[in-house]
């Protein structure tokens, strides 16, 4: 298991162009949305880092930019990282798709499309999860459904 | 040693005498088709619908549940109740189904096992029509039913119906052989296909004990295969309910789904009692070698309580069978048949010929 | 000859397998004693549902028709489902101050989830959960019930 | 795989025997529908369709207090509720940096245990019924209902029992609690050795179950499946032992791993969770030590901004509360990470070439809970 320090470093010397802001619980990593797949190649790959368990991925509106968010964990040696890319495009979000890396990746993304209307590269089969193909995306905070959402 | 007070024939012969001082002889063979039909459908119908309850009652106490019990007396009068509203309920026709075949496949499951009937002996003199291909006949007859199960999920046109048809028609087909080669084994002990025969050389001895390991082998079987043969648990792929729905009955509604499931309950009663007649004597009483004090005890029972006693215990195995087990898969079922029972029963059979050959059963 | 030896243990181990399940279901069926079924409707008079049971939700009043109430409105805005409306009045008390009361305090049974929040944050222990249980009715605007009853008041404290 | 990739590529025939399991199918176990593709008896793939019974909860989180959106978690894995209820207080709770009594915490775990034991129960009957087993789904309910009377008893409700609250619980437990489970531990474990003639030992049973939805250690983490699904193919991934929460660091408990990989092997690793599960209540019961039932709260909580992540053990897997908070008394973002969601799509993965009988099989040893997968 590595510590905050170590996984910040090791993950430094992977893609130079990372962020770390100061995360309350986890080791947080902003990562360019274009480096977020080499990177996640990398820490998988890697012997020291193994990240090889997604434990989820998700996706946060906030207003101004969509933020993608891996929790990644390594089966071996129990470390968990954040990992966030930030897209700015608000109204046509896409990043690459984690799927090769991650099999599960493919439904988290779905379901991200589906929530957030946020388009994955590569991904086998982008269509929608949960909604049907004409509702708006939900999650999305601009999202208004007068007719089954009541507001209080 | 064989008694007289319950001989049906004595009822019946005064009947045929009777009929016969009042009408032509053609008219007496007509009316007495007439009677034993009307008989045998109330007979059908009364014991159809205990058997479902029974089953109800037997699977609630083996679950810790009461079962029925609102209807009438325990909830005897349930299954009535059951049969009063699948009667009233709705006949849905099936888009792009066969109609005709649709409409014709419950009867044909249901005249099967009326057929079967027939020939089945009840009590001492009891017996509609006493061929001497008894045994065969009745595997004969109660074996198309599976006709009735091909086209019920054939003319269907769900997805659901035509799996649980051919698993069904693979089943049958392959476990109606060694139903068969069981059988085949009490013929040879006996020498003889006539089921009244068969019971009349149980009269010293029911075959099952007379006729050393082999035969109680060759019940075991019987029990096995038959109970495969008329779909039930662990066996009943054909209506599986937790893969396909309820298999090749899935479209059926009311009344039409009621006679495939009465069939269901009669070809189980019409196997028992086949078991019950070939390998436990039928209406035979239990007799011991030469206990003349205990076998006259024993022939006061009547023979007709001796035949439902031993179907009855044939059933209650069965339901026994069916709500302790697993089912089966469709190749583990094919397995069971072709690579266990089979080769038992065939192995089985020649030592049983041997056995006769060398005389050395009772 | 390994292998018809094995052929042979398998039926023997499959059947004691299979006698050993059969061994229960048949404990079962000759132990009718076992049965746990309820029988529910003919056991109306003696059911006694837990003292905790969530049944609905109920404002306990006092043999003189009083109850706790003051209105204050906590269970409605803790209520995730909206399911408590209350209607309140502005009457004068005795001393000519103007108080808060509850008109009507409206609970709709059919949107409640029983999560038990009004319950657990109301500052005057004004509601409780009832044990009632057979909430089956033919009209669904018979499940929006009021639970303070009429003619009810508020019971003030002894200062 | 992709289905659209096994469409093309791998099928590429016009005569596709496609028939839909469910939405309303007996072994779907709730609104799933699974797009079955057959050949004669064999599957070739299969595409599940969820989202009927999408209610939004994340969307709702956004609208509710804290307090409020644990009665939501309820609804996600019905079967444990309890878990879930603590993953979002235990979430609230780090993120205040409140520190909880103890005997909140014993019997927080006490109940998870109880919950688990409730749902693994309910899974044997269910598993059983949908190999044709019928009794055997009486009996485990017979002894689901002594634990549902527990949670009667303490808690007012049965299945959906909102006993969590941040920081605490909702009120103490009964008196009788203690007494009632040490009743129920000797019971069951008179009772549990019967489930396993009745079934584990059933040759029929082992033929549906042995080799059966092979999920290697690989395809378990890739998919991430968690819970007694993965650990039944190896994947050490009991949260309980990861990171311990709740009392689970101060009792003696084995994380119970297998590597075949089949139906068997999960069947497996449930079984012996029962009788863990009572180890741990065992040891647990007669602890609790004595305190409030609650820490000291504000009635209207609100979260530092930040993002805080939270995992607990359900019992159908890992359960991970991520919580986005801008500082108002509802969470900006909620997202829940469902077990059954992960577990259900490595389907298509290890039926492919089973038969209808074995997808069955293989459903019902993965456990799903469909409301937990669309939330």
């Amino acid at each position: 298991m590595l510590n905050k320090e170590e996984l910040t470093d090791i993950i430094r010397s992977f893609e130079p162009e990372v962020e770390f802001p100061e995360g309350k619980q986890l080791l947080e990593v902003i990562v360019p949305a274009e480096k977020l797949f080499t990177l996640a190649e990398k820490l998988k790959s890697d012997s020291k880092t193994a990240f090889n368990y997604l434990i989820t991925m998700t996706a946060v509106d906030f207003l101004t930019q969509m933020t993608v968010v891996y929790h990644l964990e390594s089966t071996e040696f129990r470390h968990l990282i954040v990992l966030k890319s930030v897209l700015s495009d608000r109204e046509n979000p896409a990043i690459d798709s984690l799927t090769a890396l991650y099999p599960t990746a493919e439904y988290f993304e779905r379901e991200v499309f589906d929530l957030f209307g946020i388009r994955f590269n590569n991904h086998p089969n982008m269509k929608r999860l949960f909604l049907e193909d004409d509702y708006g995306y939900p999650l999305r905070k601009d999202f208004r459904d007068e007719i089954n959402i009541i507001e209080r | 040693m064989s008694s007289n007070i319950f001989d049906f024939a004595t009822l019946t012969g005064s009947i045929h005498t009777w009929l016969s001082g009042m009408m032509s002889s053609g008219w007496v063979i007509f009316t007495e088709m007439v009677l034993v039909g009307l008989v045998f459908l109330l007979m059908y119908a009364l014991v159809g619908l205990f058997l479902v309850y029974l089953e109800r009652k037997v699977c609630a106490i083996m679950q810790n549940r009461v079962g029925p019990n609102r209807v009438g007396k325990w909830g005897l009068l349930q299954t009535i109740a059951d049969l009063i509203k699948l009667l009233m309920k709705e006949l849905i026709p099936i888009r792009k189904s066969d109609p005709l075949l649709f409409n014709l496949a419950p009867f044909i499951v249901i005249i099967c096992s009326f057929l079967a009937m027939a020939a089945l002996p009840y009590a001492k003199g009891l017996q509609a029509i006493d061929f001497n291909i008894g045994v065969f006949y009745v595997m004969a007859v109660s074996s198309l039913s599976v006709v009735g199960i091909l086209l019920a999920g054939w003319s269907s046109n769900s997805k659901y119906s035509l799996i649980g048809a051919m698993r069904s028609g693979a089943q049958i087909v392959s476990y109606e052989l060694s139903v068969g080669l069981s059988l085949l084994a009490i013929v040879v002990f006996s020498g003889s296909m006539q089921l009244s025969t068969i019971i009349e050389s149980q009269a010293n001895g029911w075959w099952i004990f007379k006729g050393h390991i082999p035969a109680f082998i060759s019940f075991i079987i019987f029990l096995v295969a038959s109970t495969a043969e008329i779909n039930r648990g662990p066996f009943d792929l054909a209506e599986a309910e937790s893969e396909l729905t309820a298999g090749f009955h899935t479209e059926y509604s009311g009344i039409k789904f009621a006679f495939f499931f009465l069939a269901e309950y009669m070809n189980m009663f019409i196997v028992a009692a086949l078991g019950a007649t070939v390998f436990l004597g039928g209406w035979m009483p239990f007799h011991i070698g030469n206990w003349e004090g205990f076998n006259q005890i024993m022939d006061y029972i009547p023979s007709v309580v001796w035949f439902f006693g031993k179907t009855f215990f044939l059933i209650l195995i069965i339901m026994w069978f069916k709500w302790t087990f697993p089912r089966l898969r469709i190749d583990q079922l094919l397995t069971l048949e072709w690579k266990y029972l089979l080769p038992i029963s065939l192995f089985n059979i020649v030592l049983i010929a041997f056995i006769v050959l060398m005389g050395w059963h009772f | 000859m390994n292998s018809i030896a094995k052929y042979f243990s398998d039926i023997f181990k499959g059947i004691s397998s299979l006698w050993a399940g059969m061994r229960i279901t048949g404990k079962y069926f000759f132990s009718p004693g076992a049965i746990v079924t309820q029988q529910y409707p003919e056991n109306r008079a003696t059911l006694k549902m837990e003292e905790r049971f969530k049944g609905e939700i109920v404002m306990p009043h006092d043999a003189n028709n009083l109850h706790a109430c003051t209105g204050c409105g906590i269970c409605e805005m803790n209520c995730p489902n909206g399911s408590i409306e209350i209607l309140t009045d502005r009457v004068a008390n005795a001393e000519g101050k103007m108080e808060r009361v509850i008109d009507k305090h409206i609970y709709h049974l059919s949107m409640c989830t029983f999560c038990g929040l009004c319950v657990k944050t109301c500052p005057s222990d004004a509601l409780a959960f009832g044990q009632e249980f057979e909430h089956a009715v033919f009209d669904r605007s018979k499940l929006t019930k009021v639970l303070n009853q009429p003619g009810s008041k508020i019971r003030k404290e002894a200062k | 795989m992709s289905e659209e990739i096994i469409k093309d590529v791998i099928v590429g025939e016009q005569e596709d025997y496609i028939i839909n399991m469910g939405p309303q199918h007996p072994s779907t176990h709730g609104v799933l529908r699974l797009e079955v593709c057959l050949k004669g008896e064999t599957v070739k793939y299969l595409i599940p369709h969820v989202g009927y019974i999408h209610r939004g909860i994340e969307k709702m989180c956004e609208a509710n207090t804290y307090q409020q959106i644990i009665h939501l978690t309820d609804r996600m894995d019905y079967l444990s509720a309890h878990m879930n209820n603590e993953a979002v207080c235990m979430v609230v709770e780090n993120a205040m940096q409140v520190k909880v009594p103890e005997r909140v915490k014993y019997i927080r775990t006490i109940l998870n245990e109880l919950n688990r034991l409730a749902s693994h129960q309910l899974w044997w009957c269910a598993f059983g019924m949908d190999l044709g087993a019928l009794t055997s789904f009486f009996y485990g309910l017979r002894d689901r209902e002594m634990i549902l009377d527990i949670f009667e008893e303490s808690f007012g409700s049965r299945l959906l029992h909102s006993f969590n609250t941040p920081g605490g619980l909702m009120h103490d437990v009964h008196p009788n609690f203690q007494n009632r489970i040490k009743e129920f531990i000797k019971y069951f474990r008179k009772k549990l050795p019967e489930y396993d003639q009745l079934l584990t030992g059933n040759v029929i049973f082992q033929n549906r179950a042995i080799g059966i939805g092979l999920m290697s250690k690989e395809t378990a983490i890739g998919y991430g499946v968690t819970g007694p699904s993965g650990r039944g193919s190896g994947f050490s991934c009991d949260v309980r032992k990861i990171a311990p929460y709740g009392a689970y660091d101060k009792v003696q408990f084995n994380e119970i791993l297998a590597t075949e990989g089949d139906v068997f092997a999960r069947y497996k690793v449930r079984m012996a969770e029962m009788w863990e599960s009572m180890n741990i209540l065992e040891q647990l019961v007669d602890n609790i030590p004595e305190g409030d039932f609650t820490a000291k709260m504000k009635p209207i909580i609100k979260l530092p901004a930040g993002e805080y992540f939270q995992r607990v053990e359900t019992a159908r897997g890992e359960l991970a509360v991520y919580v986005v908070s801008d500082g108002n008394k509802s969470p900006y973002r909620m997202k829940f990470r469902t077990p059954n969601f992960s577990n259900l799509f490595v389907m298509n993965e290890i039926s492919a070439g089973c038969k209808i009988a074995d997808l069955i099989a293989i459903s019902g040893s993965l456990d799903l809970v469909i409301p937990d997968i669309d939330r």
